[in-house]
Order: structure tokens, then sequence, then C-alpha cells
């Protein structure tokens, strides 16, 4: 356990090998295999850490590594206080979880990655894996601190690694512009993140996780008032907003989606953007002592939610359809959070990263599959030609749906119930929310596995069949058949389809983690992660059950999205002329929802333009005003230089001249004193003995 | 009294008789082996084998005429053969001919450094003899000698200093003594440093192969040209003197002094009977026979090719061999 | 007839004196050097007196270092002179006065 | 007394040899008188019980300084006498006077100084300094206590040693 330090230095170690000898020397292989090992490493590592923190008593482990910031007297609210940052790790069973997931998820994505970007040259094949590490080192240093600090150094490094990967194919304008879009906006929100943690240090003294909740559990609640940790809260959430994609700093995901699947599987989906969750859930002390805040919390995520689900129910790029989705969870887990369902809004994380990263390398695999086609129009019927990611796609949907007993179900009811219990308007936009997500994830499954094949036509003679029948070769031929020539759709190789499978074993399973009670289950994840939520020795009052709500809840949510994937069969798969048609009815509302509510415009025209125009607005004072002010200075430093001219040539430069000739004068006369002739010299010296001897035989004698 | 004066005044004088006496054998040992090695007689008519011709050959100088160049620095003629012997007779004081006291002159505790420095005062006589000829050859004859001194010096007192350490003492008796209880003759713990020494000798004694301020085809015979006589007699001296010295130091330090071979070796005792006094005189024997048997032998070097062995071969192998020495020192 | 550390400090101060009288006095550079060495001497023989009889070996020490200086001053005086007698073709201190105005 | 009488012996050699140096006409001779100069002060050292400083005075100054000085006066082969261009604007006679005075002045101070210590204050004068020699306490003085001098010494014949053959390599 004393080895966590490890976890984000294994991949911080492949990320600096890849990066500084593997751009130039590796080839892929090698390049691949030390960002996997790496990986790997980092998964071992965190799951032997996992299961010795099992094994202690109080749940927590910190790991100082160095000191990082010597101490430094600032300013506090209670006096000066010393601002002293160490390079800490802490295992506690949330970060314990996120590790995990981080580092199993961020594994098999490696390994997906191996064959999914085979077909890059290798210059960008090592970079890529480089990048892909230096987001692991990143992510789970942000996962792993223990202060505010190191969570913020990784938090700002994920931000990095997600620009660059999102801007991976830098050559292609529009993803470097989702890149910097993504890095823009992030920073809105990374400006409130480091105003909060500003705030926490004034406020407690201190950035360690541990000491702000122990301390902040000794401040009174701030019910119905507006209180510091009600700010320092409010800016936390601005970070957690910006980062986890809400309300109104969402838009950056969406187009995230130009880098690589696996980038969007990892960061877009699983890990990164869960950050903001994350933060929010380790702060939970602080949050639970500032309801008002938390009710924003809630209110920000359930319209996200909201929001999100109802773009995705009419985009058609499966990759986006797949993005609002994440908004739409990430929405769900911060409702959770709001409603002091820490536990829950962090199980759901799990789950979701399993089920959403599942979906997303699925989406890979087929995208993979029609040769780039990301548009879900152009798909259909692949459940023909790729049945393995039908299969596990199928999984992914279904959890992510909320099926019994799919991982979705049991982490996206315990937040709805807990939501019910706290507030029936929020709950009931949830619930609305989970039909839309059953209905859309049903709706990108039906478009892109059932009905007719509507893609690009493919070289005669290499049937579709014919190929699945060796699709599962290896995976340099199946690089090979993509460089060149393509060979219709076909089931992507055994090193992709591995991760899917593992993954969709990962969703199914997921959930029993978190069995409710009502089920019989002991919700032992609750249970697990209930001590990084509480302050010291703390523990939440046991909650009464209401079974029977819950019972029922759970029927209704399974009722509605059952109704949504039947609504959804209906629509593509049976009639897909009706959806068409439903499309035309309600015109106004697609065109709304398909331009995904003009919040691009919007924000477009409002905070781009008039940034700009602002911009140009003080351009011109700048030009007029403070160039002829500065224009002016120099007018008047001239004339004023002029006069100290005159002044120095004649009088100081007279002065000067005067010393020089008096010198010059003195020297021409006393020089004719020095002949050349060393040995006169000598005598002066002597007579310089000579005169010290004789002085100080007269000092003595007259001494005496 | 006794002890302080008259005794040491009585080796001095024993000491200085038998080395002029040995000086003039050594000259009919020379020509002796050098004719048997060019299958010649050699001296044959002065006595029985020539003996007496070590008599004969004093009586001649000793007669001959007194000649001194008109421009000759007279001072200086005069001084330079004087200053070219006393050094030579001088580090005999040190040199232990036994482990008697008896058998030497005096033990100072600087002996080997004593050596050192009384030798480097020799090369006054060599570059005054020169100069003070006021001739072309004698001068150009001493600069190179006294080049060819001072850069073997130097590559020889490197040499010796891994001796000193090894020996852990300056007293040239003292040497001695360690070997006896190291129980081993520090020519076979030192041997690249015997090699050195034994060559430097060599060129400081301006021995074949190491003669050139004496080429006789090249100089004229040297920075002697100009003297005869007794004057002559006394460079002569001089040499043969430092030659008797460097085999007596070198039997001293590499070779076991005045000890039998294998001194801690009980089953040897035997040859204890044997004084040490012989023992040393054999083995200085054998380093004179050594001496001549390398005139007889080698050619002589290019200036050049001297120079370059003095500074770029001997003396890096000597400042080499002083580490490795005192590497070994300090490990063991 | 106790020869005292006063003997020797007169002795060195007379050797000392020589050699300044040689420095002031002649014109050949080599005996001003020569002379320099002997006021050096001068000064070892002080250093050595005052060691023997202030029983510290400190001052030997110092007659060490100053060997090794007179060697250092010696070597690059005469490597001095020697370029300067083979640009001017003497030796004499009184025709070295281009250092001057 | 054997010391007194060495001390005086050597005293007038010394003192000799040293005016002879100066004073001699023909540098090769002062050159000599120097060589015997040091090997009487050489001497000197013995009496007072420095033998490895008379052994280095030997091996350094005699058979290695004055050596070069020899050298350097046997190259200057000078075609003209080196003193022959006399200065007027010397001031010899000066020096020379005020040499003699500086000595006489020293010399009353030493006398006068050393004359009012008591006998009794003055340590002893006889006995050596140590029974096996004074070599091994030197090396350890000079490798010890003295070791930063002693480095230093060693850089600054490196550095004499550098600048001789510099100044005397004729340019090319």
């Amino acid at each position: 356990m004393e080895l966590i330090w490890l976890i984000p230095v294994l991949p911080g170690i492949g990320a600096a090998l890849n990066g500084i000898f593997g751009v130039r020397y590796f080839g892929k292989q090698t390049a691949a295999t030390i960002a996997c090992g790496a990986m790997g490493g980092a998964l071992l590592l965190s799951l032997y850490a996992f299961v010795q923190l099992l094994g202690l008593e109080h749940r927590e482990h910190l790991v100082e590594l160095a000191q990082w910031i010597p101490p430094i007297a600032l300013e506090t609210a209670s006096g000066i206080g010393a601002f002293e940052v160490p390079w800490a790790f802490r295992l506690d069973p949330l970060s314990g979880m996120m590790s995990l997931v981080v580092t199993g998820i961020g594994f098999l994505i490696h390994v997906y990655s191996v064959a999914y970007m085979d077909h890059e040259p290798r210059g960008g094949y090592v970079r890529f894996f480089c990048y892909l590490n230096l987001f692991c080192f990143f992510m789970l240093t942000l996962v792993l601190g223990s202060t505010f600090l190191v969570m913020f150094v990784g938090w700002e490094g994920v931000g990095l690694s997600s620009y660059l990967l999102i801007g991976f194919w830098y050559h292609k304008k529009s993803a470097a512009d989702a890149g910097k879009k993504a890095f823009v906006v992030n920073r809105i929100g990374d400006f409130g993140f480091i105003l909060g943690i500003f705030l926490v240090f004034f406020t407690f003294g201190t950035l360690d996780f541990r000491a702000v909740a122990e301390a902040a559990a000794l401040m009174p609640v701030e019910e119905g008032a507006f209180g510091v940790i009600s700010l320092i809260c409010l800016l936390l959430f601005v970070g957690a907003v910006g980062k986890s994609a809400q309300i109104p700093l969402y838009v950056w995901l969406p187009d995230a989606m130009e880098g690589p699947t696996p980038v969007s599987a990892l960061i877009h989906a699983a890990t990164m953007v869960t950050a903001g969750v994350y933060m929010v859930a380790r702060n939970a002390v602080l949050f639970t002592h500032a309801p008002e805040v938390m009710f924003i919390v809630a209110v920000i995520g359930v319209l996200t939610a909201l929001m999100a689900a109802t773009i995705g129910l009419v985009q058609t790029d499966i990759k986006r359809v797949l993005a609002y989705s994440t908004v739409s969870q990430l929405g769900y887990m911060f409702l959770a959070t709001g409603v002091g369902a820490f536990a829950a809004g962090a199980f759901h994380l799990m789950t979701h990263a399993f089920f959403k990263a599942l979906l997303f390398l699925g989406s890979g695999s087929v995208i993979h599959a029609m040769n780039e086609e990301q548009d879900m129009r152009r798909m259909g019927a692949m459940r023909l030609y790729m049945p393995v990611t039908f299969m596990t796609m199928g999984i992914g949907t279904l959890a992510i749906a909320g099926i019994p007993p799919f991982s979705g179900f049991f982490s996206k009811d315990e937040i709805l119930y807990r939501t019910f219990l706290e507030s029936r308007w929020l709950w009931a936009l949830a619930a609305v929310t989970a039909g839309m997500t059953a209905f859309y994830m049903a709706r990108l499954m039906f478009m892109t596995f059932w009905g007719e094949y509507r893609g690009p036509a493919w070289d005669a003679g290499h049937g579709g069949a014919q190929h699945e029948a060796h699709g599962d070769g290896d995976a340099a031929g199946d690089g090979d058949a993509h460089g060149h020539a393509w060979h219709g759709p076909h089931e992507s190789p055994k090193i992709m389809t591995l991760p899917l499978q593992i993954l969709a074993i990962g969703a199914i399973v997921a959930g029993f983690v978190g069995v409710p009670s009502a089920l019989g289950g002991a919700n032992w994840i609750h249970g697990f992660l209930e001590p990084s939520f509480v302050a010291g020795a703390a523990h939440a009052a046991e909650e009464e059950h209401h079974y029977a709500i819950e019972w029922g809840l759970m029927a209704l949510s399974v009722l509605v999205a059952a109704g949504a994937i039947a609504f959804a069969w209906r629509l593509y798969v049976q009639r897909p002329e009706e959806s068409e048609r439903l499309a035309s009815d309600f015109a106004g509302a697609h065109r709304v929802l398909t331009n995904k509510y003009y919040v691009d415009e919007l924000y477009d025209a409002t905070a781009v333009k008039g940034t700009m125009g602002s911009a140009r607005g003080l351009w011109t004072v700048d030009r007029n005003v403070v160039d002829g002010a500065v224009n002016g200075t120099g007018w008047t430093t001239r004339a004023s230089a002029w006069v100290s001219h005159v002044v120095d040539k004649y009088v100081v430069d007279g002065l000067v001249n005067l010393v020089g000739r008096i010198c010059a004068e003195g020297s021409y006369r006393f020089r004719h004193a020095q002949t050349g002739l060393i040995q006169n010299y000598a005598v002066a010296a002597l007579f310089g003995v000579f005169a010290f001897v004789t002085l100080y035989i007269a000092a003595r004698y007259f001494g005496q | 009294m006794l002890d302080t004066i008259v005794i040491p005044v009585l080796k001095i004088a024993v000491l200085l008789n038998a080395v002029l006496v040995a000086v003039t054998f050594m000259v009919l040992l020379e020509r002796k082996v050098i004719a048997w090695a060019q299958s010649r007689l050699g001296p044959m008519r002065v006595g029985p084998y020539g003996v007496l011709q070590a008599i004969a050959d004093p009586i001649k100088l000793l007669v001959k005429e007194d000649i001194r160049p008109v421009r000759a620095d007279p001072m200086l003629f005069t001084l330079a053969p004087i200053l070219s012997l006393v050094p030579a007779l001088v580090v005999f004081a040190v040199v232990p001919f036994g482990g008697d006291e008896l058998f030497y002159v005096t033990d100072i505790n600087v002996g080997l450094l004593f050596i050192i420095s009384v030798t480097s005062i020799g090369v006054y006589g060599i570059i005054l003899a020169g100069w003070a000829s006021n001739s072309k050859y004698p001068l150009l004859a001493s600069l190179r000698a006294s080049a060819q001194l001072i850069s073997y010096e130097i590559a020889v007192t490197m040499t010796l200093v891994s001796v000193i350490l090894t020996a852990g003492t300056l007293s040239m008796v003292g040497i001695v003594e360690a070997q006896q209880q190291s129980g081993l003759w520090f020519g076979f713990v030192q041997p690249v440093a015997f090699v050195l020494v034994f060559i430097g000798g060599l060129a400081e004694t301006n021995r074949a192969p190491f003669d050139l301020p004496e080429a006789e085809q090249e100089l004229t015979g040297g920075f002697h040209t100009e003297y005869s006589g007794m004057r002559f007699a006394l460079f002569f001296l001089a040499e043969y003197a430092n030659i008797i010295v460097i085999s007596a130091v070198v039997t001293i330090l590499f070779w076991g002094g005045w000890l039998r071979p294998f001194p801690n070796v009980e089953a040897l005792a035997f040859l204890d009977l044997i004084p040490g006094w012989i023992w040393f005189f054999a083995k200085m024997f054998v380093f004179l026979y050594i001496f001549i048997w390398i005139r007889a032998t080698l050619p002589r070097y290019r200036y050049d090719q001297l120079m370059r062995l003095g500074w770029k071969v001997l003396i890096p192998v000597a400042i080499g061999n002083i580490v490795l020495t005192g590497v070994v020192k300090v490990l063991l | 007839m106790e020869i005292t550390p006063a003997h020797y400090t007169v002795l060195s101060a007379a050797l000392f004196s020589i050699g300044v009288i040689g420095v002031l006095v002649r014109r050949n550079v080599i005996i001003i050097f020569m002379a320099i060495e002997l006021m050096l001497n001068a000064v070892n023989i002080n250093l050595v007196a005052h060691a023997r009889y202030l029983e510290n070996l400190a001052g030997q020490v110092f007659v060490v270092f100053v060997i090794a200086v007179a060697a250092a001053e010696a070597a690059v005086g005469l490597g001095i002179l020697l370029a300067f007698f083979r640009n001017k073709e003497t030796v004499n201190i009184d025709e070295m006065n281009i250092m001057r105005w | 007394m054997a010391e007194a009488i060495a001390f005086y012996t050597l005293a007038v050699l010394i003192l000799g040899l040293g005016v002879a140096v100066i004073t001699t006409p023909k540098t090769v001779h002062s050159v000599v008188f120097l060589v015997l100069n040091f090997l009487c002060v050489a001497v000197l050292y013995v009496v007072l019980r420095a033998e490895f400083l008379a052994v280095i005075q030997v091996l350094v100054y005699a058979g290695g300084i004055v050596v070069l000085y020899l050298f350097v006066v046997m190259l200057v082969n000078l075609k003209r006498a080196p003193e022959a261009h006399e200065d007027p604007r010397r001031l010899a006679r000066l020096g020379l006077a005020l040499s003699g005075a500086v000595l006489l002045e020293l010399a009353g101070i030493v006398v006068y100084s050393y004359g009012r210590v008591t006998p009794a204050s003055a340590p002893a004068a006889a006995g050596p300094l140590t029974g096996a020699g004074n070599t091994e306490e030197l090396g350890w003085l000079l490798y010890t206590d003295y070791l930063i001098p002693f480095e230093v010494a060693s850089v600054l014949l490196l550095v004499a040693m550098v600048g001789a053959i510099v100044l005397a390599r004729r340019e090319s």
C-alpha cells in the first residue's frame, strides 16, 4: 500500500518513455507494449492496494511522497497560516474505487487502442499512446491526490491531455477547434475551481481533504443561508460543471467526439468527465454543510440530464448520441450528489464508467467496421456482420436503460429513489430523462444493428459473410484491410472485442455490489464508500427505508424504460417511416433539438461575439487614448532630453573636461619620476623599509 | 674523540683508497671483457695477463704534461674535474657494504636522498668543464650531457620514490633491513623500478648505450676533449666511481645488499657462512660486469631517441609505478 | 660561545643585505636573479634557525614552500629573460626600460 | 663549542661567497659561487638538525635551479659586456647606503633584543628535535596541516612550468 504513489507514476513513466524516446525510436509494438504494460502494472497495483484497503480498520491510508511546497506564511481567516503542500496520495474507499475504475477501464482501452489505432502511422501511434498514458498519469494523480492542490495538478493535467487527444488529428480543423473549445470552456470551470481552492485555504488554513472535512464538520450547516462554505461549494461546483460538462458548460463534450473513439471512451465517458462528480463527492462534507448549493447542484444536474437526453433523441452521429448520453448521465450523478446521495452518485459513476466505455468502444468497433463512418443513417443490420460487438453493445444499452439485472438499473434506481425522497418534481424530471435515455439508446441500437444495410457498397467478391468468417483474424491483417481497400463491415479483431467482452461482463455484474436492501441486497458499496463522505469517526445516521416506495419506483422506471424501448422498436424497426413523420409533425421541436437548442449559437452570439466586440472596442481605446498618452509622454521626454542634452554638453562635460585636463597636466609633470629603471623603484621600496625600521626604533626608543 | 674523529677518518681513508684501486682495476676489467667480447686478448704485456696494466695507466696519466688551453677560464678549468670527482666519492659515505657498523662510514636517515642530491651536483663538473674549455665541441657535449643527466635524474628519482614507499625508510641500512624483514629482495617486489633505475643509471654515468656526451665520432671525445693528464684522470675516476656507486646502490635497493638469497629461509642458513660483505661485492661485481657487457653489446642511441626514452617512457612508467605502489601499499 | 638565534638572525640579515645590494647595484639581470636567490636563502636560514630554537617544525615547512616558489620564480623569470634576450640581445637591466612614459 | 666552530666557519663562507656572487665580473663565476654558497647553507641546515631540508636544498637549489642559471648563462651568449651601458639616473649608491643602514639597524635591533632575553627564558639550544630525524614529521605536517598550501605550491610549480615553456619556446 506504500506503493500507491506508483499507480500514477507508472503511466507517467510510460508517457515519458514514449514521449521522449518513443516518437523517434520505438516501433508500434514497443510503444503499445510499454503503454499497456504501464497501465497493467498500475491496474495490478491498484487491485493490490484495494484488497489491502479492504483489510484496513479505518479505510484510509496516506502516503506522503515528498515535500512539494515548503511552508509559506499566508494570511487566512484565522490569522497567519502556513501554506504547505506535500506530494501526498490518499487511498480511501472513494479513491480506491476510482483508481480501480481508471486503471481497469484505462487498461482495457489501451488494449483496445492497440488494434483500433493500428492504421495510424508509427509516429502518431506512439504519440497517441504517450498521450493516453499521460492522461492516465494525471487522472490517477487527480484521483489519489490527498490535497486540493495535488488534485488540481491532475485536474489541469487531464485537461491538457484531453486537449491533446481531442486534437489528436490536429490537421483536421474541426478536431483542432474542438480541442480548443474544450480547453477554453474548461478554463472557465477551472477558474471557479481555483478560486474555490483559494477560499478553502483562506477559510481552513489547509488544503488537505481530510483536514478540511474535519474542520468543516465542526461548522454549522448553512441552512437557508449563504455562508462561506456555500461560496466554496459553489465555486468548486463551477469547476465540476466545467470538467463534467454540465449546463452551461457542457458544449465542449459533444464536440470532443472529434477525438479518436478510445479517447472518447476513456476520457469523455468513463473517467475525466466524472472528475467533477468525484470532486464533489470527495468534498461531500463541505457540500452537506451547504444545502442551498446542494439544491443548485441537483437542479443543474437534472436539467442537464433532461436537456442532453432530449438532444440525444434526434442526433444521428453515433458518437454524438453517446456524448449527449454521457452528459445526461453526468447530470444524473450530479443529481445524486445534489440530493445527498453521494454513494449513489459514485456508484452510478462506476457502473456508468463500465457501460459507457463499453458503448463507446462498441461504437468505435462499429465505426472501425464501417470505415470511419459515424452516421447511423448510413449503417444498419450490423448485427449480421459483427455479432460480438452487437451482443456487447446490447448489454451496454440494457445497462444504461436501467433494465434489471444490469448494472445501470441498480445505480440509477438508487438515484431515483433518493431523489424521490428529496423532491418529487426533481424525481419526475429524472424519470422522464430515464425514459428518454432508454429511447435514444434503443434508437441507436436499432438504427445501427437492425434494419436494412444503408451504408456504402464495397468490393464485390468479398462477401460480408465471407469476411465475417475470418473477422477474428490477426490485427495486422485487419489493419491492412483498412488501410487500402475496404471489404465491407466485419467483426473487429480479437484484441478489440476482448475488452468489449470484459466490459460487458463488468456492465452486467458491476451493479451487484450495490443491490439495494429493498431487493434483499446489502448495498455493500454504499457502506463501503460511506467513510469517504463523512468527517472523522462520524457515521451517517441510519436512514429509514421505504421498501414499498422503492419497489414502486423500480417497477415504474423499468416500465418506462421498457416502454421507451418498445416505442423505439416501433419507430425504427417496425415502421421507420413513422419516425420521419414524427419528425415532420414536430418540425419546430425537431429542428431545435437537432441544433442542440442553439446553445452553441447562443454562446457564439453572446460570449464569443461579446468578447470579440469588447476586444475591438478596447483596441480602439488603446489605439487612440493609450497610444496618444504614450506618444505624448514620448514627445515630452524628447523635449526634456534636449534640454538636458544642452546642460550635459556645456555644464557637465565642461566640469569633466576640466578635471581631465588637470589630471593630464599633473601627470605630465609627474611621469618623469617613472624612469623605467626597476632598480630605482626597488630603492624606493627599500627606502620604505628603512623608514619603517627607523620609525620602529624611534618609537621603541622614545616610547620607553 | 676516537669514535667521532679517528675511526671515521680511518674509514674514509680506507674507503677512498679502496675505491681508487677498484677504479683502476675496473678499467682493466673493462678492457679485458670488451676484448674477449670482440675475440681479442686485450692488455697482455704489463704483468701476467696484463694485470699490472691497472697500475701502469695511473702512472702514465700522472706523469703526463698538464695542458691548459690559452683561452680557457683558469679557475673553472681547474675546478671542473674536482667538482666532478668529489660528489662521486662523497656518495660512498652512506653506502653500507655490510650490516656491521664497520662496513659503512655513516648511516644517515636521509641516505637515499643524500645520494640523489649529491649525485646531482656532479653535473656541474661536466657543464663547467665544457664551458671552461672555451671550445666548440666540449661546450656542445657538456650541454648535451647536462640535459641528459637532468632528464634521467628525474626518472630515477621518481622511480626511487616507489622503492622508498616499499621500504618505508630513506636510510640505506634501513632499506636492506626492510628487505630482510619482508624476506624478499625488492628486485622481486619492484622489478619495474629495478629496470628503470638500472637504465637511468646507465644514462647518468654516460655509459653505452647512452654515451652521447662522450661520443668520439660526433664530439671528438666529449666535454673533456681539452683535458689531459691528471685533470683528465679525475674525470675518468669520477665516471668509474659513479659506475661503482650505481652498482652498489642497485645492489642495496633491489638485491638485498649484504643479505644472502632468501634471508628468511632457514634451510639456506648455511649460506650465512659466507660473510655479508662478500655477498655484497659479489652482487656488485655482477652489475659492474653487466655495465661492461652492455657497452660491448649495444649500439649508441640517437639524441632524440634518448630524450624520448627518458621523458616519454621512463618518467610516465615511473609515475605509474609510484601510483601502483601507493595503491598496493594502501590496500595491503 | 653559545650560538643563539641572534647569531643566525644577524647572519640572515647580512646575507639578505648582500642580496639587496646585489639587486640594487648590479645591472646584469642574471646576477640580479641570483641576488634574489640569496635573499630567499637568507630568509630560509632564519626560518630553519627559529624552527630549531622554537622547536616548531612549521618553519621548516615554510622553507619547503620558499624553495618551491624560488623554483617557480627561477623558471618563469629566466624564461622571460630568454624571451627578452632573443628580442633585444641584452641582459642589461638599464636597457630594459621601455615600460615607461 | 663544535657548533660555534661550525657556525662561524659557515657564516664566513656563506657571507664571503655571497659577496663573491654579487661582485664577480664574470657571470659564470657568480653562478659557481652561488652553488658553493648554497652548499654551505645546506651544511648550515645540517648543523640546525634539518637534514631533510639540507638534502632538498642541495637537490633543488644546487641540482636544479642553479643548473638552470648556468644554462641561461650559456645560452645568453653576449657579444658585448653585459653591463656596458649604465643609465645616469640610477640610484645605486643610495641603494647601497640604504641597504647598509637597514642592515645595521636590524642587527642593532636583534642584538639589543636578544641581549635582553634572559638565558632562562630562551629555549634549550641543544638537543635534536627528534631522535629518528625530522623527515617523517615534516611529511606529516606537509600532508596534514599544510596540505592546501602544499597543493597550491604544486599548482604554482605547474603554472611556472607551463609559463616557462611558453616563454622560452621559439615562435615559428
